[in-house]
């Protein structure tokens, strides 16, 4: 049996329903080494600002219970240097290209989005309200139903390229924010971005990274990744891309049966960087087996009354 | 680049300071440069999530095997005990930059405690016959030395100076004293009357360093390097998450003509010019 | 060197700064079979509401990633048989107990605080504001400060004992929570509750857990528990029972950096029945082992701008 | 009830179920009583967090062994496989309320596939000189028995039926089908005209049953045995945190005199009777 993999995200058509997560996989040549990305649904390129940004100090990074905290505070060669070194790079990759934006401003988010081309590699923009590693902007954005509409009304003013709003887990009520984003123009919503954390270094006494706090990724928060995607599935229209912990193809499964359209794969890039691969293959093999046609048909099957496989239980 | 590699053996060199040994046969060890280093998974659940990094000592290149020596300081290492010889690791690797191998002239290693170990690669890696190696060794005592690879400088037969704190060998101090008086005597001797600017350039000299230690000590050696207008290379650490370059989790700050630059250690380094990396900046 | 392990949180005086947490430890009963629990500094009983509750469905337990998933639904015996029954049991196990309610209304908050004993074994009430467990109630409560903050002073009214206002960490602003309980009456903030989370069980297609979503505990929540102490420790002068993943006494002296006074152990118990003792033992020996003459010494130090351990660093 | 436990065996029984066999020599055989279970850590990390439950199999009291079996199904029990003999396995134990141990009459063992580990235990406890003992097992096919136990079933002497989903041994079928007949038998031959009603007390009976299996087999069968008024025991499995009666986690729901109540799995079981348990109430 042949299972369909194509995917379709609103404007977002794609190979399959598997991307890899912004800011864990560099500008995609990294991870180029290790295979064709061409079999990728696509790659989500580390959050670009108009301006460069050197970044937190180190120590960036500190390993938590099966998850880990960043601080990387969005370091980034800015909009300029991006347009004209990187973009000529992705475009041989032969993938569809996601691109992260991220600003301190309404207007930022607006130069960004007007600046990217809409006739390139580009098959979609994720606008991150959600960075929790920057003081003043990012995640502010994202915890609030009406800033966040705001951001995705100005940006989507600018290009017509597909929309992903990119949501913050760190919200009393996701959904709010689900809605106000679909309300303002958004075509797709993505999540989790991390969970704001920290750790404290025993031997200095202090917060362990130079940030004080960082975001929390990995299979950690994985739970609460899928129960978000879960109830904004019953709450909005928007295709959703779901990610947080996924780090093989049950976990993918997981979030396309709670409602997830496509799936990125993140800190498990760091692991094991043949993950994403891996993930497209047991997808499919899944599909085979559970007798789906295509990849489409598990997105959502959870909330189902019925269960959806008891013809296979004995 | 990802290798599942064979554990030809695994032995424990030292129960006091935790020091393992661990030789890898696989892939690796055909591409492997002096100063690189490889990504280990350790165990096989999702905690610890990340893999661990450390540097191939020694590499064999007949034989298809790496050498590997580590500390145990946390959970992963602890973990890293268990595994048997006979079976496999999965290891990412060889990744990062290592150090310029000198054709001619005269090579000094410095070390400071476990900095030692990718010094060894790089040590059995230059051509002996045209190029006049000699190390500088710092530890807690003589024990440490011995365990962490003494036997191994005087199997290839190496000139070495050690420093001990508790001068229960060599010079009681700091590795870095030994530098400094050593580095003085050199260029007295050479009658080199270069004024001891910082940031003189390699061409005035046919000594070149490296170094690999804790950071404090990585920064006195460049100093006093930069003072005698000694070139110096450094192999830095930092936390790591993929090793690769992807995740910018392992930056250090360099001085470049358009100002600092954040640089990935997994990537550019581990191993940088000394005079370029701002040290006191985080 | 003797080190003084006694704490004081408001007008709860303890033996140590180790307790266990609510729904973890039964009614203490289960435990006691393992040590003497007078040894700990305290234990929280299972929360308790006006009716008895058969809670929810099976499954009630999922694992995830360094956590667990719980729904149990707040089972309990009622008030009543609470106090005909458990109380007097709990009597003898000459321990600090705090009582953990949880109400459906306002009014049922208060009538669980009225009818609690002043003078018995109770040291405390801890009232959940956080239970995402149960439909209509419990988290709601915690997810707004007014409400919180309405929960805290009708309780206040009805009793003396010190009031423990259990934060639940699903909502946008930690801080914002704290500083409405701490303004109506609270004498201690107890965190985290845990993080609603979800699991789908691949085989049947379907929500893995009963109640479709539970509370996610565990080491894999501990960065976000710090993460919240920390925070609160800066906005409030309440003193903090910190609990979220405290498996050892490394993570337990991290949430006393952070700024707890005291800690709670949790599902850690499940793992390890000792975990409690084994904390106090290691807090003491790493109060000698860094010259602190008290375990009170160590709340908040992470806080500091110099790092306090600086001299012992080389 | 804290125990480090040393393995004194740790064998696969049959690669294609996964099957092994795991003996435990320390603390908990001295108190062990048939139908009690054991919590086992599995792994040192934090993942997985949890102990998994398995059932006291067999029970040497003289030698302080205990044995127990199990399937692989999940990352607890994939990982258990890994663990040596001589070292040893922190084990909660023995956990929970056993079987009824009867001193006299007729004792038939039911068992649906892995069910049967924790009834080789109760088989071992009873005087068979006293109680005539008989088991029915119902698994996929004749390799499955043979690796789950049927061995144990001959060497200890047992009488037994066996059913198979694929007829490769006794009856084709469910391991209910045999139990109805056989109930229907052994009553219609001791000419007892009861009326079946449901509930009938243990009173009227010598025969009792203790069935394990999965939960649908367990209903089947406390159906049936109601239906000829014989007392049966089920040994409930749920997901377990604490293992002690401390988190509410793995409740059965069971009839009272005033009405359903919960009951703790662990503490309060695995053993039911199983006329008490609501079977079609989550
Ligand atoms: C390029 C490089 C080469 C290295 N080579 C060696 C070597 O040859 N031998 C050796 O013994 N050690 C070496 N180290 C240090 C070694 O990686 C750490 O000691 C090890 O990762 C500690 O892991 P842990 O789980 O035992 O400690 P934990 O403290 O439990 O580790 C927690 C996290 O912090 C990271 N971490 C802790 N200490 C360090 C450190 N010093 N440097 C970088 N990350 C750290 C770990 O990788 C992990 O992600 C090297 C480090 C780097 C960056
Ligand atoms: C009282 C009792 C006695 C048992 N005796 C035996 C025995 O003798 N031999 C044997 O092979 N199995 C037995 N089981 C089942 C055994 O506990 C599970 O197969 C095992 O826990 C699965 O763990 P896993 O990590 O491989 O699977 P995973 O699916 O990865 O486990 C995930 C979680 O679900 C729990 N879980 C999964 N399946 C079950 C199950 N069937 N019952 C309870 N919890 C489950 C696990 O304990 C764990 O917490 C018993 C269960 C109980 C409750
Ligand atoms: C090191 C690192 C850097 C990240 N940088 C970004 C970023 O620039 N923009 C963004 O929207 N998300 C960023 N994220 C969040 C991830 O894209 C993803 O949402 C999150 O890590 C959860 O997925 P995971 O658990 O699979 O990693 C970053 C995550 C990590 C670990
Ligand atoms: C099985 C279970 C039951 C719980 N029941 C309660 C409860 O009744 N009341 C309450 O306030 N918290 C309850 N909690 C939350 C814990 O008290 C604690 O806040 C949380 O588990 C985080 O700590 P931990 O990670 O150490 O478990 C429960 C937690 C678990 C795991
Ligand atoms: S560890 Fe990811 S960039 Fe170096
Ligand atoms: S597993 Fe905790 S009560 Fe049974």
């Amino acid at each position: 049996m042949k299972v369909d993999l194509t995917t379709r995200l609103a404007g977002l058509q794609l190979k399959n329903p598997v991307l890899t997560a912004s800011g864990t996989f560099g500008f995609g040549e990294e991870y180029a080494r290790f295979y064709d990305l061409a079999l990728l649904g696509g790659i989500t390129v580390k959050g670009i600002t108009l301006e460069p940004r050197i970044g937190n100090p180190v120590p960036r990074i500190a390993e938590t219970p099966s998850g880990i905290l960043n601080a990387v505070g969005l370091e980034n060669p800015g909009l300029e240097a991006f347009l004209s070194t990187y973009l000529p790079r992705l475009e041989k990759l032969k993938t569809a290209v996601i691109v992260n934006i991220s600003g301190f401003s309404l207007e930022e988010y607006a130069k960004l989005a007007a600046a990217l081309p809409e006739n390139s590699c580009i098959a979609a923009l994720e606008v991150n309200i959600s960075c929790p590693n920057i003081k003043d902007g990012g995640m502010a954005f994202g915890t609030d139903p009406q800033s966040a509409g705001e951001v995705l009304a100005v940006t989507r003013k600018q290009t017509k390229l597909p929309l992903i709003a990119k949501l913050s887990p760190n919200v009393t009520d996701i959904v709010a924010i689900a809605k106000a984003v679909e309300e303002n123009g958004a075509d797709i919503i993505s999540l989790i971005n991390t969970l704001l954390g920290m750790r404290i270094d025993l031997d200095r006494g202090r917060p362990l990274l130079a940030n004080t706090m960082g975001g929390l990724s990995g299979p950690a928060v994985r739970p609460v990744a899928v129960r978000m995607v879960y109830q904004v599935y019953q709450a909005v229209r928007l295709p959703i891309i779901g990610m947080g912990g996924i780090s093989c193809w049950q976990d993918a499964v997981e979030f396309m049966l709670a409602g997830a359209s496509a799936v990125s794969v993140g800190t498990a890039n760091f692991i094991n960087p043949l993950a994403p691969l891996e993930i497209i293959n047991g997808l499919e093999a899944y599909c085979r087996q559970k007798g789906y046609h295509s990849v489409k048909e598990l997105v959502g099957l959870a909330h189902r009354k019925e269960e959806p496989f008891d013809e296979e239980k004995r | 680049m990802l290798s599942q590699e064979k554990i030809i053996c695994h032995r424990l060199l030292d129960p006091r300071y935790g020091l393992y040994q661990l030789v890898l046969r696989g892939k690796i060890a055909a591409t492997a440069q002096p100063g690189q280093f490889v990504h280990l998974k350790v165990g096989a659940t999702t905690d610890p999530l990340l893999r661990r990094p450390l540097s191939i000592a020694r590499i064999d290149r007949a034989r298809g095997e790496i050498t590997l020596f580590y500390r145990v300081v946390g959970r992963g290492t602890a973990l890293l005990t268990d595994v048997k010889e006979q079976e496999s690791l999965n290891v990412l690797g060889p990744l990062g930059k290592g150090f310029t191998k000198p054709a001619e002239g005269e090579l000094l290693l410095v070390a400071g405690g476990i900095g030692i170990f990718p010094l060894f690669s790089l040590l059995e890696a230059v051509d002996r016959s045209r190029v006049k190696v000699k190390v500088m060794w710092g530890g807690e005592n003589r024990q440490f030395l011995e365990s962490a690879g003494l036997p191994i400088l005087r199997e290839l037969g190496v000139e070495y100076e050690a420093a001990t704190l508790d001068g229960s060998l060599g010079q009681k101090g700091l590795v870095t004293a030994l530098l400094e008086s050593s580095l003085h005597r050199t260029r007295t001797s050479q009658e080199m009357h270069h004024s001891a600017v910082a940031g003189a350039g390699p061409k005035d000299s046919v000594l070149q360093v490296a170094a690999c230690g804790p950071r404090g000590m990585l920064k006195a050696v460049t100093e006093i390097c930069c003072r005698q207008g000694v070139p110096v290379e450094v192999c830095l650490e930092e936390r790591m998450a993929c090793g690769v370059g992807a995740c910018l989790g392992c930056v250090c700050t360099v001085k470049t003509a358009t100002g600092h630059k954040r640089r990935r250690v997994c990537a550019e380094g581990p191993v940088f010019d000394g005079r370029e990396v701002v040290w006191d900046e985080g």
